[in-house]
């Protein structure tokens, strides 16, 4: 396989052509956020929505726009963590992230796990340049996160008071 | 015909991504350097280096001499007198140079003489639509600051500027218009000649980014009419770190500075300071003195090749790629294909239907070819064309017909890597 | 101690005038390179020459990774987050940053974060009397352009400032506070603390100028209190063309910039322009790359050095300049002879009575020693002492105690040379 | 000699110690004008007048500071064009001028006659920043000069009127 075809690995191709979770629906939770973020050297973005029930990432919803690697890893990462633990989202976006600096390097096998279809961005390390582009949506879902479970712990004092 | 000038180039012999040669192809960006240009830096370190106009010792003499005959040098390049080129940290900020004297002026700095330089309210800055954001942000930002309006020269949907139209773009209050010597996404040469006619006809000044003109094609600013000139060294076969603005010398000993300290000033008390004349006024605190010199040798470098040859060099390689480009099924040529009478640089950029731009660099990233991918500064030009980004094959004096093959051939293939058939 | 380091440095090896042995005591204006420096520059124009943070292809990340790297060297010679080290032209440029900034700010620009940089009628502006002109000028067009006010903190006769009566120059109403760390003229260190703490009891910014302290001193931005400091590379043994601007992160990010370009920028329409974070929203257009790295390769350089081993040798070479000018008949030091509590740095400027500093200076240069004469870019702070000019000698590391002998020796023969015996 | 006694010959240090024409009084003449020079390297300065009458340069009258080079070259400038005609003058000037670029080498026979004293000069023009200092009143003079030129038949003119 060479260099080229460990980046564009079938999954990943696969992904950027059917893309799960697209389309930026209307989210209904007990705490929701929302995150636009650009990779000002390319001009790509995405805008991703999160629900958060509890200790359930209960929705994924996002519309973007980019190469193929940013638009498969939301895909990826949509299909991933719609429905996980907050727990385990938390632990997978640090996989990512650990995963694309890595440069190329495989992970253990617990990390290996739970990035499951993610582990095949591991040839994305390799190039740094298009790391930003594998992070995009990941960042997107973070920075929502953040907010969803700010929203609900809000919604949950506001019940109480 | 140019010679085979690889070799003059340390760079272009290493290898790339699994020991591929490398296939250097974004001089558009910044371009290589010759050793000439190498070795004018590290001698003027080894033997000159010296504080330039500071000092009576001898390193002081040395080092002024060797900043002021590359001042020469790159003055002939463009055919102006030495003390018309003021010595800047690169295009951009060439072009802020004259964008925020501007602002000074207007702001009450430099006097009567200065008025020339005075926007504000009812006055008008024309820029174009297929500007690089260095020539674009200045002028939108100094709207903005001083209340004037900024107005824009359109392009047609092929990206070429429409100068069908243009007393109504520059209109009797335009005071400024700032525009490209050729684009960096298309490669089109401007029209100088009509928009400088018209800007003229209404006494606006004129100010012209030739970051792409300069290191590919003859250019004398008495033939060119225009008021101001900018362009950068490392697009040249120079250094990074350097630039340089060429302005009439009546328009810059009047042009209030923005930038101030030292070596640029006659008398300072603590309320006052006066400023000497061009270029000095404009170059305060200690030079990029090895830079300039640096820049100095490239354009020895480049006259030395001499530049009708250059010119002739690069519409080689641009039939070449933009033909190439042009013929290829699924892919979209930005800007027309040229060589019909439209001048164009050596340089193609491209949009391969189906595929985001960042994946075609990949691939062609991937065989040793180094081309840029994004909007090459220039966002609302790409907007305009309805896109976000392309895929842009940049060249210069050392670029092969080979070179550019390979461009087309990569780019041929792109498609179906990625599965597109539609 | 230091070892002798002249080996490193190869202008050091030069001859000059009728083949004496070179001198060099000019570091105070711009100091010599060592090897490490010109082969890391040489380096990446041989290897990984492309442009930053523009590109996907392989150079364009070689040449990202190199100029990053080379910002976490600078930083990590002044004890600061690498995101808070902004890439100037030079130490110059970097004041004039703040300075346009504020002024950006004053006419609107960055909207309500900016507000703590607006100046205007009613508020103040202060510097010192001993200020450098790099320090002086943007502060005091600033003041000319906003109508603020500008004041400054005095020297007494011996040149130190007089930090007495402060809470009468630093007012209520003050928004800035620009100050050199070491004077250029007299190497006194300034009491930072004292001047800091009155700037902070008033709200006031306080912008430092290190071009003398950080190539020679320990620094520590974290220690010192201020919120900015500029620094250029060519005094720290770095290459021209390069400076730096250190800055705290808030305040960075919410300065205005005042030079506008590509590179810089989120997302850029005709009409507006969003900015990145810092460093990047001040870095616009294409970086001195190369001398970026080489600025880093200095820094590694002082650091492997240690910088305090690096004060406390040039502290021995002010001993001898010092103590040995004071100790000359008709010989004026400028400044206090140091090294009883009063910090300075490895220069002495003099003036030698009855003989003008050319003629000093021309009587060293023959003698192969390249001392600096005439203002020192520091007009005003002559003036204050009734002088036009002094000659000054000035070390960096390399600097021998021999070189200093041989400075304090042709100064003892300068009088008699000329025939003056008052 | 070595290249330093060279710059300061004994007639150039004479003249820096006890300068000729110092003292900016008063000037009569048909035609008179004025010009302050600074070397802004160095501060130094000089300001002065020229006085003409008809085709002579009837009085010179300078005050200044600077280094020995400037304060000599002013007093030699002074003593040897006081009284001689305007050709002579603007002749000398441009004798000068050639001796500073040449960089140390003797001159012609017949321009060396032109400068008498100010030969002594030669040795400045091997350090290119030192010519500055020996032309400042030079300059000032060829400036004072076409003012007294102009100012003459001003008056000339005004009085055919
Ligand atoms: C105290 C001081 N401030 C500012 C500067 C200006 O630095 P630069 O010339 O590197 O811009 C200098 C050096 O000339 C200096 O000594
Ligand atoms: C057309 C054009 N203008 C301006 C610039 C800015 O030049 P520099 O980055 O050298 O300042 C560039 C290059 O990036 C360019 O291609």
């Amino acid at each position: 396989m060479s260099t080229l075809e460990q980046m564009y690995q079938q999954v990943i191709m696969d992904h950027a052509r059917e893309a799960h979770g697209r389309g930026l629906i209307e989210i209904t939770a007990a705490g929701t956020g929302e995150s636009h973020q650009l990779n000002t050297t390319c001009g790509d973005e995405v805008t991703l929505r999160v629900g958060v029930d509890g200790d359930t990432v209960s929705a994924i919803a996002w519309e973007g726009q980019g190469c193929s690697i940013s638009q498969a890893s939301i895909s990826v990462l949509s299909e991933l963590l719609e429905g996980e633990s907050l727990e385990t989202a938390d632990a997978t976006v640090e996989a990512f992230r650990a995963l694309m600096q890595a440069k190329g390097e495989h992970l253990d096998d617990e990390t290996e796990d739970l990035l499951g279809d993610a582990t095949a961005f591991v040839g994305v390390g390799k190039y740094p340049a298009r790391i930003k582009c594998a992070l995009l949506g990941w960042m997107a879902f973070r920075d929502a996160l953040i907010q969803a479970r700010g929203a609900q712990s809000a919604a949950v004092e506001g019940g109480q008071a | 015909m140019l010679p085979d000038l690889r070799d003059d180039f340390p760079l272009l012999a290493r290898t790339v991504r699994n020991g591929r040669s490398l296939v250097y192809l974004d001089s558009g960006a910044t371009a290589q350097k010759p050793l000439v240009v190498l070795e004018a830096e590290d001698r003027f370190y080894r033997e000159h280096n010296g504080a330039v106009a500071r000092g009576a010792h001898i390193l002081a003499e040395e080092a002024t001499e060797a900043f002021e005959s590359a001042r020469e040098d790159v003055a002939r390049l463009v055919g102006a007198p030495a003390e018309e080129i003021v010595w800047t940290p690169g295009a951009t900020a060439a072009l802020n140079l004259v964008a925020n004297g501007m602002l000074q002026a207007s702001l009450g700095a430099g006097g009567p003489a200065a008025d020339r330089f005075r926007v504000g309210p009812g006055d008008r800055i024309v820029i174009t639509e297929v500007e690089h954001h260095a020539n674009l942000i200045p002028w939108q930002q100094l709207a903005a600051r001083t209340g004037a309006e900024l107005a824009w020269i359109p392009v047609d949907d092929a990206g070429v500027m429409v100068l069908d139209d243009l007393a109504s773009v520059i209109t009797g209050n335009t005071r400024v218009v700032a525009f490209t010597h050729a684009s960096n996404v298309t490669g089109v040469v401007s029209d100088v000649a009509t928009i400088t006619a018209r800007a003229r006809e209404v006494g606006a000044l004129t100010v012209l980014d030739g970051c792409q003109s300069v290191p590919h094609l003859p250019v004398n600013v008495a033939d060119l009419g225009v008021d101001f000139l900018a362009f950068s060294g490392h697009k040249m076969l120079g250094p990074t770190g350097i630039g340089a603005l060429w302005g009439r010398s009546d328009l810059l000993n009047a042009l209030p500075p923005s930038q101030f300290g030292g070596s640029a000033i006659t008398v300072v008390t603590m309320e006052t300071t006066g400023f000497l004349d061009a270029p000095q006024r404009f170059e305060p605190g200690t030079q990029p003195v090895a830079q300039a010199v640096g820049m100095g040798a490239a354009a020895r470098y480049l006259m030395g090749l001499g530049m009708d040859r250059v010119a002739e060099h690069e519409a080689r390689i641009a039939r070449i790629l933009r033909e190439g480009a042009a013929a290829l099924p699924g892919v979209r040529l930005l800007g027309p294909v040229g060589g019909d009478g439209t001048a164009v640089l050596g340089l193609a950029a491209v949009v391969v239907e189906g595929v985001h731009a960042h994946d075609v660099g990949q691939v062609l990233d991937d065989r040793g070819i180094t081309a840029r991918v994004g909007h090459h500064c220039a966002q609302p030009f790409h907007r305009r064309l309805g896109l976000t980004g392309s895929t842009r094959a940049s060249a210069h004096v050392y670029t092969t017909e080979d070179d550019a093959h390979a461009f087309i051939e990569a780019l041929a293939g792109v498609r179906e890597f990625f599965g597109v058939t539609v």
